[in-house]
């Protein structure tokens, strides 16, 4: 168990202008299970490889325990790292890939099979401790590159999108092993993925990152809830957060609301926190996610912040456990979420509820949340 | 519908039509070596008389005999059986060494990339198209000086030389093909530079291996020019005693002789290709191909 | 409750900055050797080569230099012009039968074919034959006098002529005879391996498209073999620039010189006919040759390849 | 192998201060040529000395050459080396070359052997090579059986040359057998010329090259003879060597050959008998001119003092009567030393040694530019390039191969 601070990360790639890492910040406390997701090139994979000492950095500073490692060759670090192919080594079996590690620091042979005895018992491969990688499916490989990150006890455990090998069934179900795992051991994980829901079911923390920068560090509830800015707030979630451009008026009473027309051309007045007072005349895009629009819930007493009003239903998606429809708001698709048992068909107008109180405003230039 | 017409088709006539155009080639390829080896078995008068490629009227090794042992191949007629070993002692270092050092270019090129390795590579690949007469004087000052002249170890070193371009393409086609993370885990392993090559890559570089060490025994063994020229008087290959067999003759030429000479020079080859032949396909589907 | 460990294993011995150091200095130095060789006995023999082009050159290596005088002496050479037409009609028509029969028995043999191995095996032998050998078998079967046509004679078609190896205009035919009989079935292994390296379903997916069988192979298969293409040109066209011990053994660059190839050239005047002047320029026109013709195809293929 | 030599010198430098060794690169390596080396080897043997083989067969010495280039370049020249006519002047030029005057004036070369030999072996009035064998090359080789059975008389000039061919022609006999290498196709060519041109016009063109000559009247004369000549071989020729062609001659296959008296060998080996199985007489209308092709052996410079000793021996001894005789027996040519009792040589032999000491008088003896006697390797080349293409190719004329002759030899020069 390790804590790992990264402090001001930069990366410039030979004979390219463009930093791909531009000043990452990062403490990581012992035990923490970080996940760092982000779309394809943000970084994110760079950032694990310089974090293993696979890629140097071009400044900045990486601690192990307040031990800087950033000039340390790799082997060096006590890092395993499980890649996203596993790269078992095929020659070896699967004991010899999982002993590799330990043999190269001469650990003796007894201490070596005791390792592996614990390991293989505690992912169950210990019945493929004789076979070839070749000869083992891809959960099972994907169990072995874990075994053989872990015989090493080293202090710090790397994961590059370890599960996005496998098929849907099987992720879930080694997401959970995972989970498990870290739960018993209580190590020092940072993990790389660009499956969201990976990163809210496993983390810790989570690091989003866009072109080499982290966008916002903290907890799953915390990017989803309260996102920075449009961009933390449409890449976690799933149908992803609708963005709704509005104007802030002021109503009678002296309260913050604006005007959401449907496709039939009717507006509909809908409240806003007080808050947005400031902003009256302004305009602002609201981040509203799917579950915050829904059918009327007889316990939800309509409170200031939760209105109705009346779409027209465009399309329905039934998933199983929920129906996902999209509606037209201030000319916008809008996707929200329903009860799986409403007796609705497509072209219906619906009374929907909008819940504004968890909703999320953002400056439309800036596109950051105005309310953090 | 259409797949299992076409495949029906396929059964039919079109797999006689495969056969016989396969089964054809295969006795385009044979005839010269069946040429070979049936005149290699007749009498002088019988290849005056007979055809090209009817059977021996009566099957004699006289010429075995003597390409192995009796035939002039200069002021000595020990036959090419001493320069059978010559070349042996030749090859061998030769082509284990070029692919040694293949094998190590390979794995750096394709598995540590530097600034700069990339370029070489590509000047390397040119090395493989010079002709090979432009080098020979220069080549021979060198060996003077380094007074290697004349002797088996500077013909090896000439034939390493000149093999090191191949076999590090080889080994580099086969490694680009090998996940770099094989090698990423290594490190964080512990493994260095070396327990990396020896422990991860070589183990599964066996196909290509055989491809390098076909592919090098061939040409070196084959080789004429380098071996005339670099080997020393008792040290001479076996292709320069089949150059002086065929072109020594008086009178009458021996026909037959010259060809059992001609497959004794060429037994170690086939050979290799006979036993390892099928090593050669595999090695090259395993990724030598993949430019 | 995380596990404790008891038993933490032997911290790795700590490596000292020198041995680091060694981590990034050892490919260097592995490659180094190589470099220097390739350096040296690749293109400091080749600037050799092109200074001695420019001397007067004649027994042995003497630098008196005479300008371009030897390239004017090469390009007014009857016998140069001639070995570079026959170079290009033996280099084209060389590689084309090698590639045009290597994918046609590849695809042949890929399709399931009993005793695989053996037909396999008889394809590739020739390629364990030194050219000697080919040659001396060659120039035997191809003899007029001796071989195949008294043979189709013996047969009574009395009126059969074969005599490509004696007739100055055909003679270069022959060369391509012999080398493609020997290259062809190296140039089918490539490509049986390429075949086994393509994904089936694509083969499948097709069919049921309602593609034919040759339909299928001409527009997917054969294009999807384009860097086993790339692979095979450059083999065989490293293997025609430098035939030389096949000319001189099947045809010795006649009749008269009509079959001569660069590679002789340049080793009769360098070697026999006390002209090193002129066969390094020579040598150095092949080279050039090569760059001319090389470059931009792998520069084309290589810069493909990465945009892909 | 230097360590090797090292250590032998040592040794043998202790007990006899003349053992040594040669290494000999040459490229005699068929069966009578082969037998007159070993003999040498024998001999060397005899005296102490050991020889290192370096045969290197192929394309009259072509292979050789490469070899003894790159060894020289090398710095590790053979202690010997088979080198003839005008390259033994390139390489003395080089300074590669040992003095032999020591070994000449004690053996006393000059009185033995002739001044148009003697001249070959010296650079700068030294002697650099040792002289083996003096061969005619202007020999009709013919088979007596064949004209027999042909209805025909054995040529004596060119006109009587073609009357029989198309006899033998006729009769189903190849009039004229053919090897098709350049090499055969300028000595049949050579004797042609020296025909048409005459002993002093031959010269002119060969050795001085006399333009107005190479591109003269005659010459293109002769050049349309060599061409029409072609019409009376067989079709199969490319290619064949030498020996194959005399065995057509042999068999009576063929009637005629142009060669070299080498070519005796070949029938001497298949049990035939001169005069009897076999007539040789002078090329067709070259009697008493002599084309030579003397071969050689050129010593190369040794710092070892063993293998300087038996280089010298090596020299002396194949100047010995005893080895000029067994050699050249062998071989169908005639001694170099005119001084020797030539009881076992047969007609052939005695008839060439007649008209070489005649012609060394007369103007007739003129030196072979087939066989590199005449003029650089560099010019040899281009005539051999010129004239092969000629004869190979039916889109050519004879006055305008006269034209390139001319042309090609002035670019070599």
């Amino acid at each position: 168990m390790a804590k790992l601070d990264l402090i001001d990360i930069r990366k410039t790639y030979p004979k390219s202008d463009l930093e791909t890492l531009k000043g990452i910040n990062i403490s990581i406390e012992p035990g923490e299970f970080l996940i760092l997701v982000g779309p394809s090139g943000c970084g994110k994979s760079t950032l694990m490889n310089t974090i293993a000492g696979l890629e140097d950095i071009s400044s900045g500073e990486i601690r192990i325990n307040d031990v800087d490692v950033s000039g340390l060759a790799p082997k060096d670090r006590d890092i395993a790292m499980v890649f996203q192919s596993y790269a078992l080594y095929p020659n070896m079996t699967v004991r010899e890939n999982m002993a590799f590690g330990l043999k190269i620091r001469k650990t003796p042979t007894t201490e070596i099979d005791a390792e592996i005895k614990r390991v293989s018992e505690l992912l169950q491969i210990d019945h493929l401790l004789d076979r070839k990688p070749s000869q083992l499916s891809g959960g099972q490989q994907q169990r072995v590159a874990m075994g053989r990150a872990l015989a090493r006890r080293p202090k710090l455990y790397l994961f590059d999108e370890p599960l996005s090998n496998l098929d849907a069934k099987l992720r879930v179900e080694m997401r959970t092993e995972v989970k498990k795992l870290h739960q018993r051991l209580g190590t020092t994980i940072v993990y790389v993925t660009h499956d969201q829901i990976e990163a809210m079911t496993l983390a810790d923390r989570i690091a989003v990152m866009k072109a080499g920068e982290v966008q916002q560090l903290g907890s799953p509830y915390e990017i989803y809830n309260h996102p920075t800015n449009m961009f933390v707030a449409g890449f976690m979630g799933s149908p992803s957060m609708n963005f709704v451009p509005i104007t802030v008026l002021e109503n009678s009473d002296g309260h913050a609301c604006t005007e959401l027309t449907g496709s039939d051309g009717k507006a509909q007045l809908l409240a806003l926190p007080d808050k947005l007072k400031t902003y009256v005349g302004k305009k602002l895009m609201l981040g509203l996610r799917p579950e915050h629009i829904s059918q009327q819930l007889s316990h939800h007493s309509e409170t200031d912040l939760i209105s109705a009003a009346r779409f027209n239903i465009e399309i329905l998606e039934p998933t199983g456990p929920e129906t996902i429809a999209q509606i037209t708001i201030n000319d916008h698709a809008v996707h929200c979420r329903l009860a799986p048992d409403l007796s609705i068909t497509a072209g219906q107008d619906l009374d929907l509820m909008i819940d504004v109180s968890k909703a999320s405003f953002f400056d439309p230039d800036s596109e950051r949340n105005i309310l953090l | 519908m259409h797949s299992s017409s076409t495949s029906q088709g396929d059964n039919g006539l079109g797999r006689w039509l495969i056969y016989g155009v396969l089964a054809l080639m295969a006795l385009v390829y044979l005839l010269p070596l069946f040429v070979m080896l049936v005149t290699s078995f007749k009498t002088g008068t019988d290849i005056r008389t007979g055809s090209l490629i009817s059977l021996p009227q009566e099957w004699v090794t006289d010429s075995w005999q003597a390409a192995w042992g009796t035939a002039c191949t200069g002021v000595t007629c020990d036959g090419i059986k001493g320069y059978f070993w010559n070349s042996i002692k030749m090859v061998v270092p030769a082509v284990l060494i070029s692919t040694f050092i293949g094998a190590f270019n390979g794995y750096v090129i394709s598995k540590w990339r530097f600034k700069g390795s990339d370029l070489f590579f590509s000047l390397m690949l040119f090395g493989c198209f010079l002709p090979f007469q432009l080098v020979l004087l220069p080549m021979a000052a060198m060996l003077g000086k380094l007074g290697l002249a004349n002797t088996t170890t500077g013909l090896v070193l000439v034939h390493v030389i000149y093999g090191v371009a191949f076999t590090t393409l080889f080994f580099r086609n086969y490694y680009i093909n090998v996940p770099d993370e094989l090698v990423k885990a290594a490190k964080l392993d512990g493994a260095g530079f070396f327990t990396i090559f020896w422990a991860i890559l070589l183990p599964i570089s066996k196909p290509i291996i055989m491809v390098t060490i076909i592919w090098q025994f061939t040409s070196i063994w084959n080789d004429f020019l380098f071996g005339v020229v670099y080997s020393g008087a008792d040290s001479q290959p076996i292709t320069v005693a089949l150059n002086n067999l065929v072109n020594t003759s008086t009178g009458v030429k021996a026909y037959n002789v010259d060809m059992a000479a001609a497959i004794i020079a060429a037994l170690p080859t086939l050979l290799v290709y006979f036993v390892a032949g099928k090593y050669f396909v595999r090695g090259l589907t395993a990724g030598s191909v993949k430019g | 409750m995380p596990v404790t460990h008891t038993n933490t294993p032997a911290p790795l011995a700590s490596t000292t900055p020198w041995q680091d150091k060694m981590q990034v200095w050892l490919p260097k130095l592995i490659l180094s050797p190589t470099i220097v060789v390739t350096l040296i006995c690749v293109y400091g023999f080749v600037i050799w080569t092109g200074l001695l082009s420019f001397t007067k050159s004649r027994f042995l290596p003497q630098f008196d230099f005479v300008g371009w005088r030897q390239y004017e002496r090469l390009l007014n050479n009857d016998r140069w012009i001639t070995a570079c037409e026959n170079l290009l009609i033996f280099g084209g028509l060389f590689i084309a039968i090698c590639l045009l029969i290597g994918v046609l028995l590849a695809i042949f043999l890929d399709q399931k074919i009993q005793q695989e191995g053996m037909i396999r095996t008889i394809y590739l032998y020739p390629m364990a034959l030194s050219f000697i050998v080919t040659g001396t078998a060659w120039k035997w079967i191809l003899n007029p006098g001796l071989g195949l046509e008294n043979l189709v004679h013996q047969m009574g078609f009395t009126d059969f002529k074969f005599d490509w190896l004696v007739n100055s205009d055909m003679a270069v035919y022959t060369l391509v005879i012999a080398a493609v009989w020997q290259s062809s079935g190296f140039v089918m292994a490539l490509f049986l391996a390429g075949l086994r390296g393509i994904d089936s379903s694509i083969i499948n997916a097709a069919q049921i498209d309602g593609a034919s069988k040759p339909r299928i192979y001409w527009s997917i298969i054969l294009p999807c073999l384009r860097p086993v293409f790339f692979s095979a040109i450059i083999i065989l066209s490293h293997l025609a620039i430098k035939s030389f011990d096949l000319v001189t053994a099947l045809t010795s660059g006649g009749p008269g010189y009509s079959s001569d190839l660069p590679a002789l050239f340049m080793y009769s005047h360098s070697f026999t006919r006390g002209q090193m002047g002129l066969g390094a320029a020579s040598a150095i026109m092949m080279l050039a040759g090569i760059l001319a013709i090389l470059v931009p195809y792998l520069y084309s293929e290589l810069r493909g390849k990465r945009n892909a | 192998m230097k360590l090797k030599t090292l250590f032998l010198a040592m040794t043998f430098a202790a007990g006899s201060a003349t053992a040594g060794e040669v290494e000999v690169l040459h490229w005699w390596t068929s069966g009578g040529e082969a037998k007159s080396v070993a003999v040498l080897k024998q001999m060397m043997e005899q005296q102490g000395h050991s020889w290192k083989d370096f045969a290197v067969a192929g394309g009259g010495g072509e292979s050789a050459m490469t070899v003894l280039k790159t060894r020289v370049v090398s710095g590790n020249a053979p202690t010997a080396a088979q080198i003839k006519g005008h390259d033994i002047q390139e390489w003395a030029e080089l300074d590669y070359l040992a003095n032999l005057d020591t070994v000449a004036k004690k053996e006393g070369w000059e009185q033995s052997v002739p001044s148009v030999v003697t001249d070959i072996m010296k650079y700068d009035s030294h002697y650099v090579a040792v002289p083996v064998n003096v061969h005619r090359v202007n020999w009709l080789w013919a088979n007596p059986a064949a004209f027999k059975k042909a209805g025909a008389t054995i040529p004596t000039n060119l006109d009587e040359f073609f009357v029989a061919a198309d006899k033998l022609k006729a009769a189903g006999i190849i009039p004229l057998a053919q090897g098709g290498q350049p090499w055969q196709e300028a000595t049949l060519f050579e004797a042609v010329a020296l025909e048409i041109l005459g002993s002093a016009d031959y010269r002119k063109a060969f050795v001085d090259h006399d333009m107005a000559v190479l591109k003269g009247k005659k010459m293109v004369e002769a050049l349309t003879i060599f061409k029409k000549m072609k019409g009376y071989t067989d079709q199969a020729a490319s290619g064949r060597d030498w020996n194959i062609a005399t065995n057509m001659v042999i068999t009576g296959q063929a009637g005629m050959q142009i060669m070299g008296d080498w070519a005796k060998g070949e029938f001497i080996a298949a049990g035939k008998k001169p005069g009897v199985d076999f007539v040789c007489v002078p090329a067709p209308g070259t009697q008493g001119q002599f084309t030579f092709n003397v071969d050689s052996f050129a010593m190369f410079k040794q710092k070892d003092k063993g293998a300087m000793a038996a280089q010298n021996d090596l020299a002396k001894t194949i100047l010995t009567p005893e080895f000029q005789e067994v050699f050249n027996l062998n071989k169908g040519s005639i001694p170099v030393r005119t001084d020797m009792d030539l009881s076992k040589f047969d007609q052939c032999a005695l008839d060439s040694m007649d008209t070489f000491k005649a012609s060394a008088t007369s103007g007739d003896l003129v030196p072979s530019f087939a066989h590199g006697m005449a003029t650089t390797s560099a010019i040899q080349g281009a005539m051999y390039d010129v004239l092969t293409n000629y004869y190979n190719s039916d889109n050519i004329s004879a006055q305008d191969t006269a034209n390139l002759l001319a042309d090609v030899v002035e670019d070599a020069m």
